[in-house]
Protein backbone atom coordinates (compact mmCIF):
# COMPACT_ATOMS: atom_id res chain seq x y z
CA UNK A 1 0.00 0.00 0.00
CA UNK A 2 2.88 2.35 0.60
CA UNK A 3 3.80 1.90 -3.07
CA UNK A 4 0.81 3.10 -4.28
CA UNK A 5 1.31 6.33 -2.13
CA UNK A 6 4.21 6.66 -3.61
CA UNK A 7 2.81 6.58 -6.90
CA UNK A 8 0.56 9.22 -6.07
CA UNK A 9 3.14 11.07 -4.62
CA UNK A 10 4.90 11.33 -8.18
CA UNK A 11 1.89 12.35 -9.84
CA UNK A 12 1.14 15.30 -7.96
CA UNK A 13 5.09 16.48 -8.47
CA UNK A 14 4.65 15.76 -11.70
CA UNK A 15 1.23 18.14 -11.88
CA UNK A 16 2.71 20.74 -9.93
CA UNK A 17 4.89 21.66 -13.06
CA UNK A 18 1.54 22.87 -14.42
CA UNK A 19 1.21 24.86 -11.62
CA UNK A 20 4.32 26.93 -11.69
CA UNK A 21 4.44 26.87 -15.58
CA UNK A 22 0.86 27.75 -16.04
CA UNK A 23 0.24 30.27 -18.44
CA UNK A 24 -3.33 31.75 -16.76
CA UNK A 25 -5.15 31.76 -13.35
CA UNK A 26 -7.37 29.43 -14.36
CA UNK A 27 -5.01 26.75 -15.39
CA UNK A 28 -3.14 27.03 -11.73
CA UNK A 29 -6.84 26.63 -10.38
CA UNK A 30 -7.82 23.16 -12.08
CA UNK A 31 -3.99 22.21 -10.85
CA UNK A 32 -4.88 22.96 -7.35
CA UNK A 33 -8.22 20.97 -7.24
CA UNK A 34 -6.65 18.17 -8.69
CA UNK A 35 -3.80 18.14 -6.25
CA UNK A 36 -6.35 18.49 -3.18
CA UNK A 37 -8.33 15.89 -4.32
CA UNK A 38 -4.87 13.54 -5.10
CA UNK A 39 -4.01 14.59 -1.12
CA UNK A 40 -7.01 13.28 0.24
CA UNK A 41 -6.93 10.05 -1.21
CA UNK A 42 -3.43 9.97 0.22
CA UNK A 43 -4.82 10.41 3.88
CA UNK A 44 -7.50 8.04 3.03
CA UNK A 45 -4.34 5.26 2.32
CA UNK A 46 -2.44 6.06 5.15
CA UNK A 47 -5.30 5.66 7.63
CA UNK A 48 -5.54 1.98 6.27
CA UNK A 49 -1.68 2.03 6.65
CA UNK A 50 -1.68 2.79 10.00
CA UNK A 51 -4.36 0.87 11.16
CA UNK A 52 -5.91 3.83 12.93
CA UNK A 53 -9.59 4.16 11.55
CA UNK A 54 -10.56 7.31 13.17
CA UNK A 55 -7.81 9.17 10.68
CA UNK A 56 -10.61 9.48 8.06
CA UNK A 57 -12.52 12.17 10.11
CA UNK A 58 -9.07 14.39 8.83
CA UNK A 59 -10.26 13.29 5.55
CA UNK A 60 -13.60 14.30 5.67
CA UNK A 61 -12.93 17.99 6.76
CA UNK A 62 -10.35 18.61 4.29
CA UNK A 63 -12.69 16.92 1.18
CA UNK A 64 -15.45 19.94 2.81
CA UNK A 65 -12.22 22.49 2.60
CA UNK A 66 -11.03 21.88 -0.93
CA UNK A 67 -14.72 22.88 -2.61
CA UNK A 68 -14.91 25.62 -0.69
CA UNK A 69 -11.46 27.33 -1.76
CA UNK A 70 -12.59 26.22 -5.44
CA UNK A 71 -15.74 28.74 -5.05
CA UNK A 72 -14.37 31.16 -3.19
CA UNK A 73 -11.42 31.86 -5.84
CA UNK A 74 -13.99 31.95 -8.73
CA UNK A 75 -16.35 34.24 -6.59
CA UNK A 76 -13.83 37.00 -6.00
CA UNK A 77 -11.42 36.61 -8.69
CA UNK A 78 -13.56 37.73 -11.32
CA UNK A 79 -12.65 40.82 -14.17
CA UNK A 80 -15.23 43.28 -12.75
CA UNK A 81 -15.87 43.90 -16.71
CA UNK A 82 -17.07 41.04 -17.82
CA UNK A 83 -19.76 40.48 -15.55
CA UNK A 84 -18.31 39.90 -11.99
CA UNK A 85 -19.74 39.51 -8.96
CA UNK A 86 -23.25 41.13 -9.08
CA UNK A 87 -24.46 41.46 -5.64
CA UNK B 1 -43.25 22.06 12.01
CA UNK B 2 -42.38 18.61 9.25
CA UNK B 3 -39.68 20.25 7.76
CA UNK B 4 -38.16 21.00 10.77
CA UNK B 5 -38.61 17.65 12.23
CA UNK B 6 -37.36 16.44 9.04
CA UNK B 7 -34.20 18.04 9.04
CA UNK B 8 -33.65 17.31 13.18
CA UNK B 9 -33.77 13.71 11.89
CA UNK B 10 -30.92 13.81 9.37
CA UNK B 11 -28.68 15.89 11.11
CA UNK B 12 -29.15 13.38 14.03
CA UNK B 13 -28.37 10.16 12.18
CA UNK B 14 -25.22 12.09 10.65
CA UNK B 15 -24.05 13.02 14.51
CA UNK B 16 -24.56 9.07 15.27
CA UNK B 17 -22.65 8.18 11.87
CA UNK B 18 -19.84 10.50 12.83
CA UNK B 19 -19.57 9.33 16.57
CA UNK B 20 -19.11 5.46 15.75
CA UNK B 21 -20.53 4.29 19.03
CA UNK B 22 -23.80 5.02 20.85
CA UNK B 23 -24.12 5.96 24.63
CA UNK B 24 -26.40 7.82 26.46
CA UNK B 25 -24.05 10.89 27.13
CA UNK B 26 -23.52 11.17 23.01
CA UNK B 27 -27.35 10.72 22.15
CA UNK B 28 -27.73 13.44 24.84
CA UNK B 29 -25.06 16.35 23.23
CA UNK B 30 -26.48 14.68 19.84
CA UNK B 31 -29.68 16.18 20.42
CA UNK B 32 -28.62 19.51 21.77
CA UNK B 33 -25.94 20.06 18.98
CA UNK B 34 -28.65 19.32 16.35
CA UNK B 35 -31.49 21.07 17.50
CA UNK B 36 -29.45 24.28 17.49
CA UNK B 37 -28.09 23.35 13.95
CA UNK B 38 -32.18 22.68 12.73
CA UNK B 39 -33.10 25.75 13.78
CA UNK B 40 -30.44 27.54 12.16
CA UNK B 41 -30.37 25.66 8.79
CA UNK B 42 -34.17 26.67 8.63
CA UNK B 43 -33.07 30.15 8.26
CA UNK B 44 -31.25 29.64 5.40
CA UNK B 45 -32.03 26.94 3.34
CA UNK B 46 -35.72 27.14 2.99
CA UNK B 47 -36.04 25.95 -0.87
CA UNK B 48 -33.62 22.84 -0.29
CA UNK B 49 -36.17 20.69 1.67
CA UNK B 50 -39.08 22.11 -0.39
CA UNK B 51 -38.14 19.57 -3.30
CA UNK B 52 -38.29 16.48 -0.75
CA UNK B 53 -41.40 17.35 0.97
CA UNK B 54 -44.16 17.30 -1.46
CA UNK B 55 -47.32 15.14 -1.31
CA UNK B 56 -46.54 12.45 -2.77
CA UNK B 57 -48.34 9.10 -2.63
CA UNK B 58 -46.68 6.06 -1.43
CA UNK B 59 -46.56 4.01 -4.84
CA UNK B 60 -44.92 7.19 -6.54
CA UNK B 61 -42.29 7.64 -3.89
CA UNK B 62 -41.32 3.97 -4.81
CA UNK B 63 -40.90 4.32 -8.08
CA UNK B 64 -38.94 7.52 -7.54
CA UNK B 65 -36.57 5.53 -5.42
CA UNK B 66 -36.07 2.96 -8.85
CA UNK B 67 -34.79 5.89 -10.93
CA UNK B 68 -32.62 7.37 -8.16
CA UNK B 69 -31.05 4.50 -8.21
CA UNK B 70 -30.72 4.21 -11.94
CA UNK B 71 -28.90 7.89 -11.95
CA UNK B 72 -26.33 7.37 -9.55
CA UNK B 73 -25.84 3.99 -11.41
CA UNK B 74 -25.71 6.01 -15.02
CA UNK B 75 -22.92 8.21 -12.79
CA UNK B 76 -20.64 5.57 -12.13
CA UNK B 77 -20.76 3.83 -15.25
CA UNK B 78 -20.06 7.00 -17.26
CA UNK B 79 -17.34 7.93 -15.04
CA UNK B 80 -15.59 5.06 -15.80
CA UNK B 81 -16.14 4.45 -19.82
CA UNK B 82 -15.18 8.05 -20.40
CA UNK B 83 -11.91 7.96 -18.08
CA UNK B 84 -11.35 5.04 -20.21
CA UNK B 85 -11.44 6.76 -23.11
CA UNK B 86 -9.73 9.92 -22.01
CA UNK B 87 -6.70 8.16 -20.52
CA UNK B 88 -6.40 6.29 -24.28
CA UNK B 89 -5.55 9.86 -25.45
CA UNK B 90 -3.52 10.51 -22.96
CA UNK B 91 -0.99 8.01 -23.61
CA UNK B 92 -1.17 8.55 -27.62
CA UNK B 93 2.10 9.70 -29.05
CA UNK B 94 0.71 12.05 -31.58
CA UNK B 95 -2.80 13.14 -30.04
CA UNK B 96 -4.98 14.30 -32.60
CA UNK B 97 -8.21 16.03 -31.80
CA UNK B 98 -10.73 18.12 -33.36
CA UNK B 99 -12.46 20.05 -30.47
CA UNK B 100 -15.63 22.31 -31.64
CA UNK B 101 -18.29 24.26 -29.13
CA UNK B 102 -22.09 23.29 -29.80
CA UNK B 103 -25.38 24.52 -28.76
CA UNK B 104 -28.41 22.12 -27.21
CA UNK B 105 -31.30 22.79 -26.10
CA UNK B 106 -33.28 21.17 -23.10
CA UNK B 107 -37.13 20.73 -22.07
CA UNK B 108 -36.61 20.74 -18.41
CA UNK B 109 -37.97 23.23 -15.97
CA UNK B 110 -37.10 22.92 -12.79
CA UNK B 111 -33.40 24.52 -11.51
CA UNK B 112 -32.25 21.39 -9.65
CA UNK B 113 -33.21 18.97 -12.77
CA UNK B 114 -31.57 21.36 -15.01
CA UNK B 115 -28.23 21.26 -11.91
CA UNK B 116 -28.20 17.63 -12.05
CA UNK B 117 -28.36 17.56 -15.80
CA UNK B 118 -25.47 19.30 -16.07
CA UNK B 119 -23.13 17.11 -13.67
CA UNK B 120 -24.06 14.22 -15.86
CA UNK B 121 -23.17 15.86 -19.05
CA UNK B 122 -19.73 16.53 -17.51
CA UNK B 123 -19.26 13.38 -16.95
CA UNK B 124 -20.39 11.51 -20.59
CA UNK B 125 -17.05 10.83 -22.77
CA UNK B 126 -15.58 14.05 -24.03
CA UNK B 127 -17.77 16.90 -23.18
CA UNK B 128 -17.42 19.96 -20.60
CA UNK B 129 -19.89 22.93 -20.40
CA UNK B 130 -19.22 26.17 -20.63
CA UNK B 131 -22.11 28.68 -19.93
CA UNK B 132 -25.91 28.34 -19.84
CA UNK B 133 -28.28 30.46 -20.94
CA UNK B 134 -31.71 30.33 -18.69
CA UNK B 135 -33.88 32.30 -21.37
CA UNK B 136 -33.59 29.65 -23.83
CA UNK B 137 -32.47 26.89 -21.66
CA UNK B 138 -29.33 26.25 -24.07
CA UNK B 139 -26.36 24.67 -23.02
CA UNK B 140 -22.81 25.65 -24.13
CA UNK B 141 -20.86 22.89 -24.51
CA UNK B 142 -17.14 22.09 -25.65
CA UNK B 143 -16.53 18.65 -27.40
CA UNK B 144 -13.33 17.08 -28.15
CA UNK B 145 -14.05 15.10 -31.06
CA UNK B 146 -17.46 16.14 -33.40
CA UNK B 147 -18.55 13.19 -35.01
CA UNK B 148 -21.58 14.66 -36.77
CA UNK B 149 -23.36 18.48 -37.37
CA UNK B 150 -27.30 16.74 -37.06
CA UNK B 151 -28.91 18.54 -33.96
CA UNK B 152 -31.05 15.21 -33.58
CA UNK B 153 -27.99 12.67 -33.53
CA UNK B 154 -25.97 14.67 -31.49
CA UNK B 155 -28.93 15.46 -28.48
CA UNK B 156 -29.32 11.33 -28.98
CA UNK B 157 -25.95 11.16 -28.37
CA UNK B 158 -25.20 13.44 -25.25
CA UNK B 159 -28.76 13.64 -23.58
CA UNK B 160 -31.00 10.14 -24.85
CA UNK B 161 -32.50 8.45 -21.63
CA UNK B 162 -30.85 10.72 -18.34
CA UNK B 163 -33.36 13.47 -19.06
CA UNK B 164 -36.46 10.99 -19.23
CA UNK B 165 -35.02 9.87 -15.85
CA UNK B 166 -34.35 13.23 -14.30
CA UNK B 167 -37.77 14.43 -15.90
CA UNK B 168 -39.32 11.22 -13.83
CA UNK B 169 -37.81 12.04 -10.66
CA UNK B 170 -38.66 15.67 -10.58
CA UNK B 171 -41.30 16.73 -12.47
CA UNK C 1 14.56 -1.63 10.19
CA UNK C 2 12.30 -3.20 8.03
CA UNK C 3 11.08 -2.82 5.29
CA UNK C 4 8.11 -1.00 5.40
CA UNK C 5 9.74 1.84 7.49
CA UNK C 6 12.31 2.61 5.13
CA UNK C 7 9.64 3.72 2.63
CA UNK C 8 7.69 5.58 5.56
CA UNK C 9 10.82 7.87 5.92
CA UNK C 10 11.32 8.12 1.86
CA UNK C 11 7.60 9.46 2.02
CA UNK C 12 8.16 11.65 4.82
CA UNK C 13 11.25 13.93 3.41
CA UNK C 14 10.41 14.03 -0.02
CA UNK C 15 7.24 15.72 1.55
CA UNK C 16 9.24 17.94 3.36
CA UNK C 17 11.40 18.56 0.16
CA UNK C 18 8.32 19.64 -1.23
CA UNK C 19 7.19 21.47 1.29
CA UNK C 20 10.40 23.85 1.33
CA UNK C 21 9.75 24.08 -2.40
CA UNK C 22 6.59 25.54 -2.03
CA UNK C 23 6.77 27.78 0.41
CA UNK C 24 10.32 29.24 -1.36
CA UNK C 25 7.82 29.42 -4.62
CA UNK C 26 5.25 31.36 -2.49
CA UNK C 27 7.64 33.72 -1.42
CA UNK C 28 9.02 34.51 -4.27
CA UNK C 29 6.98 34.61 -6.80
CA UNK C 30 5.46 37.96 -8.48
CA UNK C 31 1.56 37.63 -9.10
CA UNK C 32 -0.22 37.50 -5.71
CA UNK C 33 -2.60 35.12 -6.78
CA UNK C 34 0.14 32.68 -7.55
CA UNK C 35 0.97 32.87 -4.14
CA UNK C 36 -2.40 32.40 -2.57
CA UNK C 37 -3.23 29.72 -4.82
CA UNK C 38 0.51 27.86 -3.51
CA UNK C 39 -0.64 28.70 -0.23
CA UNK C 40 -3.47 25.85 -0.40
CA UNK C 41 -0.80 23.35 -1.76
CA UNK C 42 1.30 24.66 1.82
CA UNK C 43 -1.39 23.58 4.21
CA UNK C 44 -2.58 20.39 1.94
CA UNK C 45 1.52 19.14 2.39
CA UNK C 46 1.56 20.05 6.32
CA UNK C 47 -1.97 17.96 6.68
CA UNK C 48 -0.23 14.78 5.57
CA UNK C 49 3.18 15.73 7.36
CA UNK C 50 0.86 15.62 10.83
CA UNK C 51 -1.20 12.59 9.80
CA UNK C 52 2.55 10.61 9.34
CA UNK C 53 3.78 12.24 12.48
CA UNK C 54 0.55 10.71 14.72
CA UNK C 55 -1.12 13.89 15.37
CA UNK C 56 -4.38 13.94 13.89
CA UNK C 57 -5.57 17.20 16.20
CA UNK C 58 -3.37 19.23 14.71
CA UNK C 59 -3.93 17.64 11.57
CA UNK C 60 -7.90 18.70 11.97
CA UNK C 61 -6.72 21.92 13.34
CA UNK C 62 -4.69 23.20 10.43
CA UNK C 63 -7.64 21.74 7.56
CA UNK C 64 -10.20 24.06 9.08
CA UNK C 65 -7.72 27.15 10.02
CA UNK C 66 -5.22 27.10 7.52
CA UNK C 67 -7.00 25.57 4.52
CA UNK C 68 -10.17 27.03 4.54
CA UNK C 69 -10.26 30.52 6.81
CA UNK C 70 -7.01 32.21 6.25
CA UNK C 71 -7.50 31.62 2.91
CA UNK C 72 -10.99 32.79 2.66
CA UNK C 73 -9.48 35.97 4.39
CA UNK C 74 -6.81 36.79 1.82
CA UNK C 75 -9.02 36.04 -0.97
CA UNK C 76 -11.62 38.46 -0.10
CA UNK C 77 -8.79 41.14 1.05
CA UNK C 78 -6.90 40.99 -2.35
CA UNK C 79 -10.45 41.63 -3.57
CA UNK C 80 -10.98 44.65 -1.80
CA UNK C 81 -7.72 46.15 -2.64
CA UNK C 82 -8.21 45.93 -6.30
CA UNK C 83 -4.75 46.35 -7.17
CA UNK C 84 -4.20 42.97 -8.91
CA UNK C 85 -6.03 43.50 -11.92
CA UNK C 86 -3.17 45.40 -13.37
CA UNK C 87 -0.96 42.95 -13.45
CA UNK D 1 -12.42 -22.01 3.35
CA UNK D 2 -12.63 -18.61 5.56
CA UNK D 3 -8.88 -18.35 4.32
CA UNK D 4 -9.83 -18.29 0.56
CA UNK D 5 -12.78 -16.02 0.85
CA UNK D 6 -10.23 -13.52 2.57
CA UNK D 7 -7.56 -13.85 -0.44
CA UNK D 8 -10.29 -13.58 -2.93
CA UNK D 9 -11.35 -9.95 -1.22
CA UNK D 10 -7.81 -8.92 -0.98
CA UNK D 11 -7.04 -9.44 -4.74
CA UNK D 12 -10.65 -7.49 -5.76
CA UNK D 13 -9.65 -4.44 -3.26
CA UNK D 14 -6.03 -4.22 -4.85
CA UNK D 15 -7.38 -4.25 -8.53
CA UNK D 16 -9.57 -1.39 -7.69
CA UNK D 17 -6.70 0.27 -6.31
CA UNK D 18 -4.30 -0.43 -8.62
CA UNK D 19 -6.83 0.99 -11.31
CA UNK D 20 -7.42 4.24 -9.13
CA UNK D 21 -3.65 4.81 -9.06
CA UNK D 22 -3.59 4.43 -12.61
CA UNK D 23 -6.49 7.39 -13.44
CA UNK D 24 -4.66 9.27 -11.05
CA UNK D 25 -1.53 9.14 -13.04
CA UNK D 26 -3.18 9.45 -16.34
CA UNK D 27 -4.64 12.34 -15.26
CA UNK D 28 -0.96 14.38 -13.99
CA UNK D 29 0.12 13.34 -17.44
CA UNK D 30 -2.91 14.88 -19.66
CA UNK D 31 -2.58 18.11 -17.68
CA UNK D 32 1.30 18.43 -18.96
CA UNK D 33 0.75 17.46 -22.44
CA UNK D 34 -2.16 18.82 -23.71
CA UNK D 35 -2.34 21.80 -25.50
CA UNK D 36 -5.32 23.48 -24.77
CA UNK D 37 -6.94 24.86 -21.85
CA UNK D 38 -10.20 23.33 -21.76
CA UNK D 39 -8.57 19.82 -22.92
CA UNK D 40 -6.49 20.20 -19.93
CA UNK D 41 -10.00 20.67 -17.82
CA UNK D 42 -11.03 16.99 -19.57
CA UNK D 43 -8.26 15.40 -18.46
CA UNK D 44 -8.48 17.18 -14.64
CA UNK D 45 -12.37 16.13 -14.69
CA UNK D 46 -12.86 12.60 -16.02
CA UNK D 47 -9.88 10.77 -14.60
CA UNK D 48 -9.70 12.70 -11.36
CA UNK D 49 -13.58 11.61 -10.19
CA UNK D 50 -12.74 8.30 -11.68
CA UNK D 51 -9.76 7.77 -10.06
CA UNK D 52 -10.66 8.43 -6.54
CA UNK D 53 -14.11 6.75 -6.28
CA UNK D 54 -12.32 3.45 -7.62
CA UNK D 55 -9.75 4.26 -5.00
CA UNK D 56 -12.48 4.68 -2.03
CA UNK D 57 -14.37 1.85 -2.98
CA UNK D 58 -11.08 -0.64 -2.84
CA UNK D 59 -10.85 0.90 0.86
CA UNK D 60 -14.60 -0.37 1.41
CA UNK D 61 -14.09 -3.59 -0.44
CA UNK D 62 -11.15 -3.98 2.19
CA UNK D 63 -13.03 -2.94 5.10
CA UNK D 64 -16.20 -4.75 5.06
CA UNK D 65 -19.11 -3.36 6.93
CA UNK D 66 -19.03 -0.83 9.76
CA UNK D 67 -19.34 2.47 10.74
CA UNK D 68 -15.88 3.50 8.55
CA UNK D 69 -17.05 2.26 5.32
CA UNK D 70 -20.23 4.25 6.37
CA UNK D 71 -18.11 7.30 6.48
CA UNK D 72 -16.39 6.19 3.05
CA UNK D 73 -19.76 6.00 1.37
CA UNK D 74 -20.53 9.32 2.66
CA UNK D 75 -17.50 10.88 1.03
CA UNK D 76 -18.40 9.30 -2.61
CA UNK D 77 -21.64 11.02 -3.32
CA UNK D 78 -20.04 14.27 -1.69
CA UNK D 79 -17.45 13.79 -4.39
CA UNK D 80 -19.84 12.55 -7.03
CA UNK D 81 -22.08 15.77 -6.34
CA UNK D 82 -19.72 18.45 -5.69
CA UNK D 83 -16.26 17.84 -8.42
CA UNK D 84 -18.01 18.50 -11.26
CA UNK D 85 -19.72 21.39 -9.66
CA UNK D 86 -16.05 22.75 -9.36
CA UNK D 87 -15.45 21.74 -12.66
CA UNK D 88 -18.33 23.49 -14.22
CA UNK D 89 -17.11 26.61 -11.57
CA UNK D 90 -13.91 26.54 -13.29
CA UNK D 91 -15.11 26.46 -16.80
CA UNK D 92 -17.33 29.35 -16.42
CA UNK D 93 -14.40 31.58 -14.59
CA UNK D 94 -12.29 30.77 -17.55
CA UNK D 95 -14.99 31.75 -20.36
CA UNK D 96 -15.22 34.80 -18.49
CA UNK D 97 -11.29 35.44 -18.14
CA UNK D 98 -11.59 35.72 -22.06
CA UNK D 99 -9.71 32.35 -22.55
CA UNK D 100 -11.01 31.20 -25.94
CA UNK D 101 -11.16 27.91 -27.34
CA UNK D 102 -8.67 26.81 -30.48
CA UNK D 103 -11.11 26.51 -32.74
CA UNK D 104 -14.97 27.92 -31.72
CA UNK D 105 -16.96 27.04 -34.59
CA UNK D 106 -21.08 28.20 -33.41
CA UNK D 107 -23.51 25.51 -34.71
CA UNK D 108 -26.88 27.67 -35.32
CA UNK D 109 -29.69 25.59 -34.52
CA UNK D 110 -32.88 26.65 -36.11
CA UNK D 111 -35.50 26.31 -32.85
Amino acid sequence: MLYLILAIILSIIITFYRLIKGPSVPDRLAAMNSIGVMFLMILVLLSYYFERKIYINVALVYGVSIFMNVLIMVKYLQKPEKGGSSD
Amino acid sequence: MKKKLLTFILTLALWLVFAGHINFSVFLLGTLVTIICSIISRMFAAEVFRLLLMNYEVKVSFVKIYYIFLVVGAFIYDAFLSAVRVSKHVFEINPSFSPKTVQIKTSLQNLPSIMILSNLIALTPGTLIMDFNILNKNYFIHWIDVRSEDEAALKKALIGKHEKWIAKIFE
Amino acid sequence: MTGGKVVIYVILNMLMIFLLFTAFFAVFTKNLLNSIITLAIFSAILIVIFVILQAPDAALAEAVIGAGLTLTFFVITINKTKDWQNE
Amino acid sequence: MINSISILREIIAYVFLITGTYFLISNAIGMIRFPDFYLRLHASSKCLIAGSISVLMGCIVLEGISYISLKLIIIIIFLLITNPVAIHAIAHFAYNYSIKPQKIVKNDIKQ
